[in-house]
This record gives structure tokens, C-alpha cells and sequence, in this order.
């Protein structure tokens, strides 16, 4: 890969108001890149004064930027995330799932319509704060791990491509946690001591329920067993996601209840007691919206590790690849809670070679049908 | 890299007679206006010789003019002072689609407050009709307010026609002046206007200062309260110096009106010219004709307006376009959508330019070239 | 004739580094902070600058600070925002005899509007007692205002113990800093302040300018309707020279404090020595000890506060008295009339001086002497 | 009479913010003198707005003062003028007479208050805008006639004494009105094309009936002929001057008629016919307060001619004085309508010779009770 000279290299960082990106944009100025800090305005709310709610995040931006020395705008993506993200969103709830915006943000925001505005600005690279690596190495772009394990953020981008890692560049990705926030503060960074946001993006600090109602109505009905006694009643299956605790409200002898699964038609949320009730266990699944980061032919099937959720520890599973960017994956050991909804990604020691979404769970060859 | 401001309708560069003078002020005449000693008189002078000069400048009286902090305060000053006060006579106020936000949102704000508002259209021009006016008129409306020109595509309003409409009605007849006043010649009495609202900063004044103009009838409602600054109808020490310097770009503004119309008609020319040689498809919003010299708004198809304005910047030249909201992004004009509608793509594909004292036929020229240049990389 | 300032409480001189940093952004800054080019970058650069500043400088956020066209606006709309927005909490307002006109008045509107307003009365030091207030406070009180220092007399008012009594109380507590900030040390968290209210042109910087600290968990309910700038809360393009001249006025007020307040803490003394050894009749109005350091207000028995100003200023020394109404006459000061009662003869025998950054002891002397004259002069 | 040089000599001139008082400052400074201009508050009364009604003029002042090159202040007399002006015009109302409040106003605080005042300043001279002259000649000093006879304003100035005059100065006495506005509009003040103000002072330009009826409780009452016939109501004896037409509302044939005398007891006012009633005219009168510009001794009887309003033409009389600051004034011919409560005023040739307010009128030497 041909390395232009950094000052003629023009960077546009996508900058969110944390100190990820901050420093993501601090360190690329600091190399010399011609670099343009870019706040997305994907989710257009306001506050009580009528304000939008990403103003204090693009003040920070703004106030990052003056401190670096580079110039920034912000680009306004709301109708694009609302139909590509927010839908899809609200589609998998209603289909009993439960959805993980936050990787198709990547795939339909990030890593695509703001790429395409980077390099409608003359980019030659879009940079993000994420904790995460490109190489070129053998001929292709690989994505490796960040190096902060407890960061790592490759679970969210798998569904990155050749064509994207060849214009991204995660600038922190080789960092810890810890050393981001020492850079911002030793450069003195107005977000160095902010916190790290939690939630999805658009819904920010507010309570989930609360928003969620607003958008798809809440349907009540009981929470049973799978034993058919009825535990008590829960306020819309979409606030229950499989294997949480919280939120049920079973008191009594015993173990702690759990959700284990749903029955959409039925309007039921099936609980069971003890972490590691059985029936929260699966030893397959089927992934749709397969992609792999490699443009190169795969094997049928290959053993390699895979995560569930963000911040799982890997597991050891064995790919078989399927017609139609869909794959099997067998666990070799079962996992517990594995959500149709979520992604399945997937590498080979610090290399994330793609992933999927969970679309069906199996255990012992059967379809588990309860959980969602 | 030398950069191209393009964008005096947004704020325009204080002249360099306008800075002297009001470092003169700063420097020399230290006192409080309100002030009974030597040092509150030669301060209280200056405003005296502002206001003669501006009174003068729009055919008022000079206790007709009420200093103001900018043009958001003079439009808000007359639409809450009229409501205020008028109210007992009706609660009915017309003003137009496409006012500034100044007094769109307070509009809004009459709104809440128990008013009636009807939003005048426009036509494809930016312009209203008088008989729209004239059919939405009642017994119970108290104000109309209805721009001069307008700040995002010049398009000129009829005020003249509406004055007179108004002369026989009790509506007391309010203009937002800020984009016209200064390019555009104009007579309170001529054309019946009540209220009158001016920005020193849009042309070539500090920011932070303007007038607003109220007939001498007219019974305006404070919204300041303190001390007797404005004959009681604006509290506060007033902005000694800004206002010198105010008064500096008004002389000025006089001065070169005519020299200017000519030029920045001209540069619109130019622009238009330039940009059909170089085969860019464009459309003009608004008219060439009815309108403010110095503003010219032209929609790209197929381009998309943040991508424009962020390359143009990139390239050292600022236009601009609609207004950012304070998260930074582009919010559709208000005033492209009362001119074509909700759907149309000129929201997202138009953008500003707007000339100064300072802008060169070689800046427009550049100007034409750097925006082919955009356009066509936009629309790969 | 070498002419002597002392009324720096009316409004005190630029400071020659104030001038030179507007000047500098007068020249080079021409752009609208809301503009998203690089000529709005920069100008946005310069607010966001002196808003942490300023914040910093009494213990605030910078999302807490909202720039405003001076004192007087934010008096009126920290009274007005907070009335508006928690009426359905109470409808009652305390406040004292002896704020600004900027409060006073304010509240007089308020009352107009249907809200109760208790004006707390003061000793002979121009101080509320805090029982006072405990005792007027009641459930539905939604808004406490009382002035960090008085302007005319320098009483300092016990701002901490207030916090203290009503940070368990939902009334919002509102001061008008006016006249204290720059010379007091201030912390809106140690003492418990929801509002306050700051004028740059107090403390050597531009007039025109100032800014309402309000905490992050107050609804501030807006006063200008227009521009989505200081986050809505105030609409309208910022005065950007002048609150860049702020901000270093602020640099150097913070910097020059502990100085500024021993050198007038000695002023006073020497004046009143001086008239003492002089064996002018004289009596102090308010208190030396718990006073701003710069303002000294002085009752010469058997004298016209008129024939006084007139005659110091044809001597070349500006100070003041009380305010002068529109028609230019002397009105007996309200703060006086709340120290003394109406029928004092200090309503109408009292002058007041204030120090300021260019006052020497020189003046200090002279002043006295000259005023030793005109006393004796005018009670022949 | 020794004379300072103009630049040691400080003059305040009371400034009204009319064209008078304009051009007299004007003049003074063009002459050399240390002029202040000095507006006298007396009034305390506020318009829609909630603004000094005196602000207008205050504005005016201020605007010449900074054209002459001026200083200019403002004092307050509004106590002193209510105490001494306006108490005695309500108690001459009151007591159905027509008080002159000029004259009051001149006598105890244009020329008393405020000629105090500005010698509390170091003033050497007070200046006005009256059309009057003084010339110290033959050892004492004289007020003379302004030159322009019909302006001139000696008729309001009667009760000025020498000390007074010592310390006066009429600027514009020696010229005609047109040459002070011409003075003026050269020198392009501000005030050059104001229009004279008419009424009274604190009244301005308002409903005089309104005005008074705020402060004095109106009784209307009858309009009898003196033969007893009722014509008419009235609103208030106070409304109506002896000798005027208007505001009778009386139709009918014959001659106009005119409010020839009140009746305060049976609050009555009597209506005549004819602008020449006999009933209007008298023939001598009886002064009160008489007041004599020079200091020294006067013959017991003498002639000279007198005016009995302001702006009226002069009439021969002979005076005789009497004691306590009183005299009689038989007039050579019948005059009509001469009132008591206003003025009467002496003159020899140009020269005001001093006056008195008239108390007591007569006709054939009999007291004419019903005039008032």
C-alpha cells in the first residue's frame, strides 16, 4: 500500500464529544495529517429549553477542535439513520429480537454514507475513535483487535469490508483505555475528563422504556414457567432481553428467576430460576448478513472463536458456510444466552474476520423457538 | 491561503473608519451617558449625533429611535411592545412565511401568549401578495410585520403598497429592516412604517447594536426594565462606543449606497455568467430583478448542501445556507420551504452568497470557478 | 483642567489591554460565530474562549453562562425567565429596597403580571437581615433576587448565609453581581447562587455586554426570541469584539483583585481623613467595613446634592448622587430612602465616589479638598 | 457699574428648551462668557410612557447646550414651585380670582430659587430668554420693554427688584423675535424651529379644564343675567374669565355673550351681552403685593400708563400710593374686563416702572364685587 505524506493526506474524523474521537483526532493532527473533525447528527431531539440534545456533544467537538488546531462541521444524517438504523431497529423488536443498532450504525452510517461525505470532502481516510486496527498485511486489509482487550470494539464493526478498511483508520485502536484518557489530559482536552457514554446512541442517559414506548406500544401479559405456572405479569416483551435478571420482580425461596425465552404469540415471557437455568444454553446457531472482512475464499467450514455479545469471551466454534451470506456455527461447548438479534463475529487469534446476526438458536440439533 | 468571505449577509467585516471611530470612543469619551457630569454629557453627545444621523438616515424624528443590543431586539422589541400594548384593540397579528427567526419565533412566542398569527405565503419569488394581505386583514389586527428584504434571498417585499394599505387600518405596520437597511433607500413616511428594525453589524457596524424606529403615536411596551435609558423604553447603559461606530457605518452606508447597488448588481451578473460559461446547472432562487443587490442564492442540482458549504470552506470561501442549529447541522431554509415547498430538492441543494464592502469582481470570478469545480465532483 | 473620574460605579473606563484585544478582534475576526465557515470557527473561538473564562472565574460551567447586552438584561431575564417558567410553583417573589432599578423595576412588572413581590427592608447600612428573609420566605416563593453589593452605597449582603437558608427551599436564589463582581471574590456553589448577573463595563471592560450565570438545573425561560444562539436561551448575533474584551477585562480583574481592593480599602480611609482634617461636616452612608472597597458614599449636612455635582464637576470631578430622571434632575435615591426613611436630609446632601483602576492617591486628596471648598461655599 | 471680562464672567442661563433661551445662551458664549445652561425642572408629571413630560425640552436643551459647546445641567425646584407658585394659583382659584402663576414663577423661583442656584455655582449673572431689557443707567438699574413690543415680557417680570436685576442679564432683549429665530436657523440649532409653547408651564399643552379639575373639585352651577334670568349651566366658576366668550354655550338672538362676573357665595356666573357690556368695564382698582423696580422715593401720586393683562395695550392711569406694598390706579378711560388676580403693570415710556396684582376693582368708586 502507498503511503502519501501525511500533510497532503487529508483525514476527516467522525467526532462524537468523547474523548475517544478526541484523541483519535489529536494524534493524526500531531502525525501531520491534514485532518477535519466531522460531527454526525444522526437523531434530532431537544431538550426542555428546546434545545437538541446533541448540542453539548458538538460543543465539546468544537471546543476539541479549536484546542487541536482543525477546522470541523457537522453533517446531518438523520433521515438516512432513522430508515437504514432506527427502522431496523424497531422491526427487530417487534419481531421478538433484540436488535444491536450500534452495528448497523456502522455499516449503514458510519462506514458508508459518512465515509461517502469524507471523501465527497476530498478525504483520503475516514477516522473514527473506535478501539479496533487496520493493517495491510499479505495483500489485504485485515481488522485486528484493539489492543485494550476490555475495549476492543471489532464486535461492532463486523461488518466492515476491503473496500471501507482500505479508507479507515481507527487512530486509538493500538491504545488502552487508560492512555487515551492520559493523552487527552496531558494535552489538556476539554472531553479528557468526560465519561464514557453509555446506551445506544439516540436514546443517550434516558430510561430505555420510557423511549421505546413512544415508538412501539407496549403489550402486557404474563411471565410463566415452562412448566406453565404464571409468575406474575411484565410490561411488553420488548423490555426483556434472554438471560437478564433485572426487572422481574419474582421474589420467593429458591434461585434468582431469570427471562429464558418468549412466546410472541402468546404475549409470554418465559422465566426460569438460576443463572444457569438449562434451557438459557445453545450449541448452535444459524447467522444471517454473513460478511467477511477478507475478500478471499473461505473453506466450507473452519473452526475459529466467536463472540455473542460485546465483550463476551471468545468461544470455540467450528463455521460451516451456507447459500446466501448465511453460515452455521457450532459451539464447541454451550453458551448461555445467545440472542437471535445480536451479531456472531468472529476470529483467529487478534484478527476479526467478519460476522452475522444470530438468526436461529439450536441446542442438541433442535430449534429453540423460545428464546428471542 | 487567501480566503473569500462571501457571506455579509450573515455578518458583515466592520469598516476600517468604523473600527477608528469607535476606538477613538473607547479611548476618549469614558462616561456613562445617564451620567450629569462632564464625562455623561460628552458620552450622551455621541448618542445624540447617532441618532440624528440615523433618524435622518430613514426620515424619522430623532426621539422616533430607541437604540437597541442588534436586530433580534429591535423585531422583538416591536412585536411584543405593539402586542403589549394594542392588545385591548384585538389580537390579531399577519406577518410572512418568511421572516427572520427573530420575528418568526416570536410570532411563535405571541402564539402561546394568546395571540392569533397568520402566516402571509409567498410566491415562487419569495414574495407576498398584497391582496393575500389585504384579505387577511380584520378589525382585530394590531400588527403586521412584514421584511424589507429578505436576508436569505433578497427578495424584496411590498412595502409600500402595504403601508398604504395599512395607512387607514389600526394595525400598526412593523419592518425588519436588518438585510435591507443601508442598501436599500427608504422613508418611514413614504411608505406609512410604524416600526423599523436596523442591525449595526450587517452593515459594517459593530455587533451587539441597532435600532429600532417607532413612530411617535405609536405606544411601545418595554421589555427591558431599569433605568430610564430610551425615554424608559430600553434599560440599560447604552453601548456608547458601538453606537459612535454604528453612527460611522451609517455615514457610510449613505455615502456609497449608490456606488454599491451598481457593483453588487453587477456581481451577480458576473456570478451567473461565469457559472453558465463553465456549463454548471444551477437556478436562481428568488429574482434578479426584485431583490436585494447584494444577495444572491442559487440552488445545484444534484448537489447536497453540507457537502457544498464544507468543500467551499475547504477552498477559503464562505457562503452559507439556511442556519445551523446549535448541533451544528444545516436545518432547511424556513424560507425555501415557503417558496417551493416541503419536497423540493432546492432545500438541501442551495446556498448563499452575499457581498460586502470588500468584495472584488476577481473574488466572484474565483468564486464561479472553485463552485464548478465542487459541483462536478459532487455529482460523480 | 486635568479632570478627576471618580464615578468608575457608573461605568468605568476601557482598560487599555481591552481595547487593544477588540481591537485586534474588530480587525481580524469578522465572521458570525453561528456561521459554520472558518470565518465562524474563529469568531465562535473568541466566545467559547471567554466563556470558560468566565465561568471559571465564579466557580460555574461554561454551559451555565449566557451572554447578554449588559446587566441590565440579565437582571431582567433572570427575573422574568425564572418567573415565567415556575409560576405553577408559587406566584410569590422576595427581594430587597435597595436593588438596582434593573431588579426593581423588574419586579414591579412581575407584580403587574400577577406575581407578590416582598421588597425586604435594610438597617442603616443598606443590609437586609437574613431573619428577614426567613421570615418572608413561604412555600409558594420561586424566586429569591438580592444584589451582591449595593451600587450606590457598596453594603455587601449576606449572599453565603442566604444560599445557605435557601438551598433547601425550591425558590431560586438570583443576585445582581453587578457592582461586586471583579472586586469580590465569588463561588456560586459555596454560596449556593442559581443566578447572577454580571455587566463587563463595571470592571473596565466594553459596555454593551454581560452575562447571566444560570445553573445547569434551572429552566431559564428566554427573553429574545430568534437565532438558536447561547443554546436559545438568548437569541441574537453575540457581540463577539465586545465579549472578547470582556473576557480580558475579566483576566485582569482577576488578576489585579487583591491589589485593587487594599489601594481603595485605603482610598476611603484617606478621603474621609482628609475631610476630617479639613473639618468638613460629614457623615458616612452605609458602613466601611462590610462595603465594597470602591465605592464610598458621603452625607455633607447643610448642602444640595444638585448644587454639589454641579459645582465638583465645573471643579473637573466627576461623582454622582442617586440617578438623574430623563428631564435630567436629580431623584432621591431609594436606597438611601431605605436606609434613612423618606424625610432624611441625606436624600438630598449625599454624593457618591468610586474608585476605579486609574484613581490615584492624588485625586484622593485633591477631591477632598475640593469638596471641602464647595461645602463651605454652599452652607455660607 | 464695573465690568469683568466676559471670560472670567460666569453666566448660567436657564434654558427651557425653546428657541429664546437657545439663542440667549448663544449669544452669551459668542460674547465670551462662561455660560452653563441650566433646565429647570419644576413639574413633576410623566406621559404614557411613564416619562418626564419635561424630557422633550430637557432633550432640547441638551442638544443646543452641545452645539453652543456648553455645559448643561438640570435642577429640580418642584417642591419650591409647588409650595410658592402653584398652592397660590389653586388659592386664587379657589377664591374665584385669575391668578397670573408667571409672575409667581418669576418672583419666587426663576429669580429667587434659581438665581440662588447659580450663584451656588459661582455664577456672576442668571440669563433668560425673556424679551425684557436692564441697563444700569443713572445710577441704578432700569428694566426696559423688550424691543419686539409684541413679545415683550416686562408685563411677567414686574415684581423683579434691583438686587435681582443686578444679577440678571436678557440676552435677547434688543432683538425681535424673527432675528432670534433667524439667529437660530444660521447657527442651525436644534431648537430653531420649535414652536413657541403656549399655556402654562406645568399645564402644557393639555386640557386646561381637565388639568384644574384635578386638583380643585368642579361645582357647577347657573349662568344668570344680572337681572336674574337663568341662561344656562355652568362646570365650574374656575373654568371661566371675566370678559370671555367661549365655552358659555349660549344661543339665541341678539349680541354674543360673555361671562361678565361670578357670584362665588351662590356659585352663579353672570352672562352679559355684547363684547362692549357695560358691565365688563371699570375704572379704577386697588393693587396688592406693588412692587417698584427702583429703590428710590416716589412721589405719593403720580402718572404713567399700565397694563392690566399681558400683551394688552397701554393705558393711561394715575397711581397713588398707599401703604403696605398697595396702591390705587384710576384709569383716565374706562378699561374692560380687568380681573383680579392678574397684574398690573407700570411703565414710563420703555421702562416697566414695577406692578402689583389687582385685588379690587371699581367703577364710579364703587366696588365691583361681582368681577372676579
Amino acid at each position: 500500500m502507498e503511503q502519501k505524506d501525511p500533510k497532503n493526506t487529508r483525514v476527516v474524523v467522525g467526532m462524537s464529544g468523547g474523548v475517544d474521537s478526541s484523541v483519535a483526532a489529536l494524534l493524526l493532527k500531531q502525525q501531520g495529517y491534514d485532518v477535519i473533525g466531522i460531527f454526525m447528527k444522526n437523531w434530532d431531539d431537544t431538550d426542555d429549553n428546546g434545545v437538541c440534545t446533541a448540542t453539548e456533544d458538538y460543543n465539546d467537538v468544537i471546543r476539541v477542535c479549536n484546542q487541536i488546531g482543525i477546522p470541523y462541521y457537522a453533517v446531518n444524517f438523520e433521515k438516512q439513520y432513522w430508515d437504514k438504523v432506527f427502522t431496523y431497529f424497531l422491526e427487530e423488536y417487534k419481531a421478538g429480537r433484540t436488535p444491536n443498532p450500534d452495528v448497523m450504525c456502522n455499516k449503514e452510517i458510519k462506514f458508508k454514507a459518512f465515509l461517502e461525505h469524507a471523501m465527497s470532502l476530498g478525504a483520503d481516510y475516514l477516522a473514527t475513535g473506535h478501539y479496533a486496527r487496520v493493517v495491510y498485511r499479505d495483500g489485504e486489509y485485515k481488522m485486528l483487535r484493539g489492543i485494550d482487550e476490555n475495549k476492543d470494539q471489532t464486535y461492532f464493526l463486523n461488518q466492515l469490508t476491503q473496500e471501507q478498511l482500505s479508507k479507515v483508520m481507527f487512530p486509538i485502536g493500538h491504545l488502552e483505555k487508560a492512555k487515551v484518557r492520559e493523552i487527552a489530559k496531558q494535552a489538556n482536552l476539554a472531553t479528557a475528563g468526560k465519561k464514557d457514554s453509555t446506551g445506544i446512541c439516540f436514546i443517550g442517559e434516558r430510561n430505555f422504556k420510557e423511549f421505546l414506548s413512544q415508538y412501539l406500544p407496549a403489550q402486557p401479559g404474563n411471565m410463566e414457567t415452562f412448566e406453565g405456572e404464571i409468575k406474575g405479569r411484565h410490561e411488553g416483551l420488548m423490555y426483556h432481553t434472554i438471560g437478564q435478571r433485572h426487572g422481574l420482580g419474582i421474589g420467593g425461596a429458591g434461585e434468582p428467576w431469570f427471562a429464558i425465552g418468549k412466546d410472541l404469540k402468546r404475549n409470554v415471557l418465559y422465566v426460569g430460576q438460576g443463572f444457569h437455568n438449562e434451557k438459557l444454553y445453545s450449541d448452535a446457531i444459524i447467522a444471517t448478513n454473513v460478511s467477511w472482512v477478507s475478500n478471499r475464499p473461505k473453506p466450507t467450514e473452519f473452526d475459529c472463536t466467536a463472540k455473542f455479545r460485546y465483550r463476551q469471551e471468545d468461544h470455540k466454534v467450528t463455521v460451516r458456510l451456507l447459500e446466501g451470506e448465511r453460515c452455521q456455527v457450532f459451539f464447541h461447548e454451550p453458551i448461555r444466552a445467545v440472542t437471535p438479534g445480536q451479531s456472531a463475529v468472529f476470529y483467529n487469534g487478534e484478527e476479526c474476520l467478519g460476522g452475522g446476526t444470530i438468526d436461529e438458536v439450536y441446542k442438541n440439533g433442535e430449534r429453540l423457538t423460545y428464546v428471542g | 491561503m487567501e480566503r473569500i468571505y462571501l457571506d455579509h449577509a450573515a455578518t458583515s467585516p466592520m469598516h476600517p473608519k468604523v473600527i477608528e471611530r469607535m476606538l477613538e470612543v473607547m479611548r476618549s469619551v469614558p462616561g456613562n451617558p445617564s451620567s450629569i457630569h462632564s464625562f455623561g454629557r460628552e458620552a450622551r453627545r455621541e448618542l445624540d449625533l447617532a441618532r440624528e444621523v440615523m433618524a435622518k438616515s430613514i426620515g424619522a424624528k430623532v426621539n422616533e429611535i430607541i437604540f437597541t443590543s442588534g436586530g433580534t431586539e429591535a423585531d422583538n422589541m416591536a412585536l411584543f411592545g405593539v402586542a403589549e400594548n394594542y392588545q385591548q384593540f384585538g389580537k390579531h397579528v399577519i406577518t410572512t412565511a418568511v421572516e427572520h427567526h427573530a420575528v418568526l419565533h416570536a410570532c411563535q412566542k405571541l402564539e402561546q401568549l394568546g395571540f392569533e398569527v397568520t402566516y402571509l405565503p409567498v410566491d415562487e419569488t419569495g414574495r407576498i401578495s398584497v391582496s393575500d394581505l389585504e384579505a387577511a386583514l380584520r378589525d382585530d389586527t394590531i400588527l403586521v410585520s412584514v421584511m424589507y428584504g429578505n436576508n436569505e434571498v433578497g427578495t424584496l417585499q411590498p412595502i409600500k403598497e402595504i403601508g398604504e394599505l395599512l395607512k387607514n387600518h389600526q394595525a400598526k405596520f412593523h419592518t425588519d429592516a436588518v438585510q435591507a437597511y443601508g442598501i436599500e433607500n427608504m422613508d418611514v413616511d413614504e411608505c406609512f412604517i410604524d416600526l423599523l428594525s436596523v442591525s449595526a453589524h450587517k452593515i459594517n457596524g459593530p455587533k451587539g447594536t441597532g435600532f429600532l424606529y417607532v413612530r411617535s403615536d405609536v405606544k411601545l411596551a418595554p421589555r427591558l426594565f431599569g433605568g430610564e435609558q430610551e425615554r424608559k423604553r430600553r434599560a440599560g447603559t447604552e453601548n456608547v462606543a458601538s453606537i459612535a461606530g454604528f453612527h460611522e457605518a451609517v455615514v457610510i452606508a449613505n455615502k456609497e449606497r449608490d456606488e454599491k447597488r451598481e457593483k453588487f448588481i453587477n456581481f451577480k451578473k458576473m456570478m451567473v455568467q461565469r457559472l453558465q460559461e463553465l456549463s454548471v446547472e444551477f437556478a436562481i432562487n428568488g429574482s434578479l430583478e426584485n431583490s436585494l443587490p447584494h444577495i444572491l442564492n442559487l440552488s445545484f442540482p444534484g448537489t447536497n448542501v453540507e457537502a457544498m458549504l464544507v468543500n467551499l470552506d475547504l477552498g477559503g470561501i464562505a457562503v452559507s445556507s439556511g442556519s445551523a442549529c446549535t448541533a451544528g447541522s444545516i436545518e432547511p431554509s424556513h424560507v425555501l420551504v415557503a417558496m417551493f415547498g416541503k419536497e423540493s430538492e432546492r432545500l438541501t441543494n442551495s446556498i448563499r452568497l452575499s457581498f460586502g464592502f470588500s468584495t472584488t469582481a476577481e473574488e466572484i470570478i474565483k468564486t464561479a470557478e472553485e463552485t464548478a469545480k465542487v459541483v462536478s465532483r459532487l455529482k460523480k
